[in-house]
């Protein structure tokens, strides 16, 4: 099996390897104190808006969340085509698109729970069926389809390509979701950060405290695929090294008959 | 029937050189290397289990090359698998037959996946003894050596470079067998190669130019019968 | 009678073999006709048994046209690739050398043209049963929807039926990977045939841009199946 | 270890024996929950979606849970049958001259206790989805609910299912069958929970007749199927 | 393995008079006549169609009787037949088997419909030589022979009066027909009733103690081999 390509492939037996590096402790330091901070400034230091009031604080988790999906989940599509591509095929990509849609519906589900506690907060319901909150249920959804496809079974090469082929589909969900609040007038907030000349604007604190949640949530999605992707490729390795030694009984299976 | 076209050189017809094909985890192919030239006749024989059905689904690309080295028509197994797939005939475990359509129908639409002409189909429909009562029967009326009958007349249609067929006596009655040995020789004869999975050992051997026993998922050369 | 090395059928040539044969199997088991149909006049009626009111009824009528029509789709889906494994046959096609893109043209045209028909059926129905009716030109409005529609429907339909193929419990698969997919579908075919019929007051102006999203759903799915569906079966 | 003339099992043996595989199938394959349990759930959000208004959705929430149920009995109803006949097991269960109705009962068992997972946690999304709510009364109603529901659901399924297995098409014979006679199931268990939940200002009294609606539903299939089911599969 | 209970007076197993049986609505059986005494181990033989399955499945009681006399283990297939199924063993062209159990599970799980007893369905199990690396796999893993093998020991769990096996060599390595040869002579020995439709002629008719030809929906004796 091509899992060898890895860089993490040595003699050693996969058992004994860890997922860490020097530069993922770093990484691991780094998003802890941008976390303190985060919810420092986020909880504490911010200003409450005009019209949310204190429960805006959850803005900062829920934005990030979902962006940070929706990065998430453009990797994974990237990755996947990547796989695809007859002349960058490597199992890596698959198990980097693999890992980045596992990260991405967790990253999701946090803007789901989050979403809709601060539906419960504002709109006095934790779930209604607006657009927005129904596409963003129809895209974690998918993934969760996309990671049952992956369990399918059969070789790591056949694992790599039916998913590869889902990813690339599911990928085109994104902008629905968020046109969504464009395409269907819903309750939901449009677009205010990204959005093309929307007049409402943020308190300067808020869009800092805002922009630091997404740095802080991208560092710690950069660290849990690393980790998540590394862990993967020691399954695999974990498996071709169980094909070893299968073929290794089998081998002495024929010898057996043989004599 | 003619001669089969012939690209010049490749007169090793599968070469297998420690190939390996895993199935869920196991190794059901660990470590096979055999190589057959065209014309020939190959028994595959070996107990339940051994991989002989493993081989010719790795021989004509339905499942890939793990490990080792795999040509099959000159084609390379590890990269282009799908590249040899329309020039094998397969017959499996299965028959693949649509149970809603007529003898003859299936026949014609198996053979024009691979652009059989009608006559050719006609041919092939006689040749299994299909062409009376049960030409317009649908396959699901049908028994059971009935069907095997229909999906090797399937593949007769076809006329492929390389014949793999797994167990193709099973089900059908001794007329049957002596028509399709008697197929299978003439393909051989026309520039085909044939290789037969079997474990009816006396009639397999009388068709076969050559016996190779598969066990544990490796293959060992018989002496000719 | 001799000839040479016989190739493969070409892309167009596969597709038209499979749809052909599809059609025919259908035209022998009549399973379209004598149950999907019933199944899906069921749906309908089930629903207005579950909403219970005739002032929502009216209103939702378009949305259950289409809600049948997705479940009926499951069910004919989940048909066209019992019809192939059941013995067998779709590992003979690949092992046939079978352009791929053929054959994922040939069953979705057959899947297509079968779920035309059935949605005039419905249509049909829900024009008696709910009282629906439509102007001239949401008749057009309404027929480039159905079209549409089922273009989308039947490709994406086919795209993960053959994914689900091979594997276990696809009984179950196919629903769960094909309905968060097919969402797009039902809502922009719901509100188009809402602005057809004129539903809650809605203007037939405003179901043309739903109807380009079906277009643009079944021109991507169409295309992503043709390029896709070799990968996905080929394992 | 010399033994005379063996019998087959008794009918409870049977059904132990029967319902006893069908749970550990379903414990190696986890179709229930990775696919059905998924799917029932999308179902919901679907009819969410097509009915998009807070208003009626509100007032309909019940209903959707019992025909997410529905829905999702059919697929199962399906996988339970498609594990005895992809190799001829139910033929053989036949001509081994195991008592019909001790099958009927295993598996009724089976697909029963599975039901009762998928209804249980289809309640729980529809108080979180739909915001419904419930009293302590209003909880024992909708547990008896519940069960009675669930069997009458799994007693009619088995007994079709089994109408249907060995015929042609049966992807789609199933729901035709079936989608009609559990009409009353639907409307029960609907309007005993609506009672339950206190939708539209139920009481919960009104629940309680609707609940005999279902027991009565129950027992008669019960009955039904344990006295029709060898009938039925010895064709 | 011990003798059969015995009901006195019952020495004929089989007694077909002019049978008819149906299919869709194609007379499979035409007019069959044939009975059989207990202790004998008879070969139906004959062409693809003739009617070998619908014979044995008409007297395991699976199919009606449309029309003559037949009486299978003193019942009578015309009112009763589903008394004669749990005095059978069948194994037909299917092999009934759950993919998502184990070898072991399945062997058990027909052995217990049938009252066999634990230490009975192991001795099935090592029997058809499925005791080792095999027994905890799932079905779906096996290969062709392998789910034979396992079909076969569920029937060998539950020691029928009368075994109607169609095509039981199907799929069989050699070691494995040897080891079902065996088991089917002993259980003849112990007075259970054996009919085999099989194509391998030459094996089937060493193991046979009668042949019997099926033409075209009737049965033609066929002097002792
Ligand atoms: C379960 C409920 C909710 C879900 C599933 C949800 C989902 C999402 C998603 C997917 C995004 C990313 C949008 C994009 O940029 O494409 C988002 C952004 C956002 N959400 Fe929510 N949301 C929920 C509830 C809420 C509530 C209750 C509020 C506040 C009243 C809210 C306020 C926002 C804001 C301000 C943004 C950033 C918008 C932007 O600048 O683009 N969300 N939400
Ligand atoms: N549903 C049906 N409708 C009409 N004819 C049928 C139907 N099913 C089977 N037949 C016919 O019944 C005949 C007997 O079939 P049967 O399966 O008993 O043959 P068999 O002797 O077992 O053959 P084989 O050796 O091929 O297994 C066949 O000629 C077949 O065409
Ligand atoms: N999905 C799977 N997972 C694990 N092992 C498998 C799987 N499928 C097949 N095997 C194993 O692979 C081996 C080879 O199977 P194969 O079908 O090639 O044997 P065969 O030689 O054709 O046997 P037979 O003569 O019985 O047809 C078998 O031992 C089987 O148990
Ligand atoms: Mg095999
Ligand atoms: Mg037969």
């Amino acid at each position: 099996m091509t899992t060898t390509d890895t860089n993490t492939s040595t003699n050693s037996s996969p058992r004994d390897r860890v997922t860490g590096t020097p530069f993922t402790r770093g990484l691991g330091v780094v998003i802890l104190a941008g976390m303190t901070l985060l919810i420092i400034l986020g909880i504490f230091v911010s200003p409450a808006d005009v019209n949310q009031g204190e429960s805006v604080r959850i803005m900062y988790a829920h934005v990030p969340g979902a962006w940070l999906a929706y990065l998430a989940f453009v990797v994974t599509g990237i990755s996947s085509a990547a796989y695809l591509w007859k002349r960058t095929r490597s199992l890596t990509w698959d198990r980097i698109a693999g890992a980045s849609a596992e990260v991405g519906v967790l990253f999701m589900g946090i803007s789901l729970v989050t979403g809709s506690l601060w539906g419960r907060i504002t709109w006095g319901t934790y779930w209604t069926w607006d657009a927005r909150l129904t596409t963003t249920a129809f895209l974690f959804v998918t993934y969760i389809g996309y990671l049952a496809v992956r369990g399918l079974g059969g070789t790591h090469q056949q694992r790599a390509r039916r998913s590869a082929v889902l990813a690339l589909l599911a990928v085109l969900e994104i902008p629905l979701v968020h046109f969504s609040v464009q395409l269907w007038n819903t309750l939901h907030q449009e677009a205010s950060v990204a959005g093309r000349g929307t007049d409402v604007e943020m308190d300067g604190l808020m869009l800092f405290t805002l922009f630091l949640g997404v740095a802080v949530f991208t560092l710690m999605y950069v660290w849990l695929l690393l980790h998540r992707q590394r862990s993967l490729a020691l399954d695999d390795m974990l498996d071709d090294s169980g094909l070893d030694n299968a073929l290794t009984a089998r081998r002495a299976e024929a010898q057996g008959v043989a004599r | 029937m003619s001669t089969i076209a012939h690209e010049p050189g490749i007169d090793v017809v599968i070469d297998l050189v420690d190939a390996v094909a895993v199935l869920g985890s196991f190794p059901a192919l660990a470590g096979a290397t055999l190589s057959v030239c065209r014309g020939e006749i190959v028994l595959l024989r070996g107990p339940n289990g051994a991989g002989k059905t493993t081989l010719l689904r790795l021989c004509a690309g339905l499942i890939p090359l793990e490990r080792g080295h795999g040509q099959v028509l000159g084609v390379d197994l590890k990269n282009d698998r799908e590249l040899v797939r329309h020039r094998v005939g397969v017959i499996g475990h299965n028959n693949g037959l649509y149970a809603d359509l007529t003898v003859t129908e299936n026949v014609r639409f198996w053979g024009r996946t691979v652009g059989a002409t009608r006559a050719e189909v006609d041919a092939a429909l006689r040749r299994m003894g299909l062409d009376g009562r049960l030409a317009d029967l649908q396959v699901s009326r049908l028994s059971a050596g009935q069907k095997r009958r229909t999906a090797l007349a399937g593949l007769v249609a076809r006329r492929a470079e390389l014949w793999l067929l797994d167990e193709p006596h099973a089900g059908l009655d001794a007329a049957g067998r002596d028509e399709l040995d008697q197929v299978l020789k003439m393909a051989a004869a026309a520039g085909a190669t044939v290789m037969v999975a079997s474990h009816e050992l006396e009639r397999a051997a009388q068709l076969a130019t050559r016996q190779v026993e598969v066990v544990a998922g490796q293959v060992r050369e018989i002496g000719a019968p | 009678m001799s000839k040479e090395l016989q190739g493969s059928a070409g892309v167009f040539a596969t597709a038209r073999l499979i749809s052909a044969k599809d059609l025919r199997v259908e035209r022998r088991s009549r399973v379209l006709l004598n149950q999907v149909l019933p199944f899906a006049l069921i749906v309908m009626v089930m629903f207005a048994f579950a909403l219970d009111s005739d002032a929502i009824l009216e209103r939702v009528a378009p949305g259950l046209v289409w809600l049948a029509t997705l479940f009926s789709v499951l069910v004919m889906v989940s048909r066209s690739f019992a019809v192939e494994t059941a013995d067998g046959a779709l590992d003979q096609l690949r092992s046939a050398g079978v352009p791929a893109t053929g054959i994922f043209i040939g069953k979705m045209l057959a899947l297509m043209a079968q779920l035309l028909v059935l949605v005039a059926l419905l249509v049909g129905a829900a024009v008696v049963l709910y009282r629906a009716s439509f102007s001239w030109e949401g008749g057009v409005l309404l027929v480039t929807t159905a079209i549409a529609a089922t273009c989308g429907l039947a490709a994406v339909g086919t795209l993960y039926g053959g994914l689900a193929a091979g594997a276990k419990g696809r009984e179950t698969l196919l629903p769960l990977l094909l309905l968060p997919v097919v969402a797009p579908v039902l809502i922009g075919a719901t509100r188009a045939t809402e602005s057809a019929f004129g539903t809650n007051g809605i203007a037939i102006s405003e179901g043309w841009p739903w109807l380009g999203l079906l277009v643009v759903f079944a021109v991507l799915f169409s295309v992503a199946g043709a390029v896709a569906f070799g990968p996905l079966l080929d394992d």
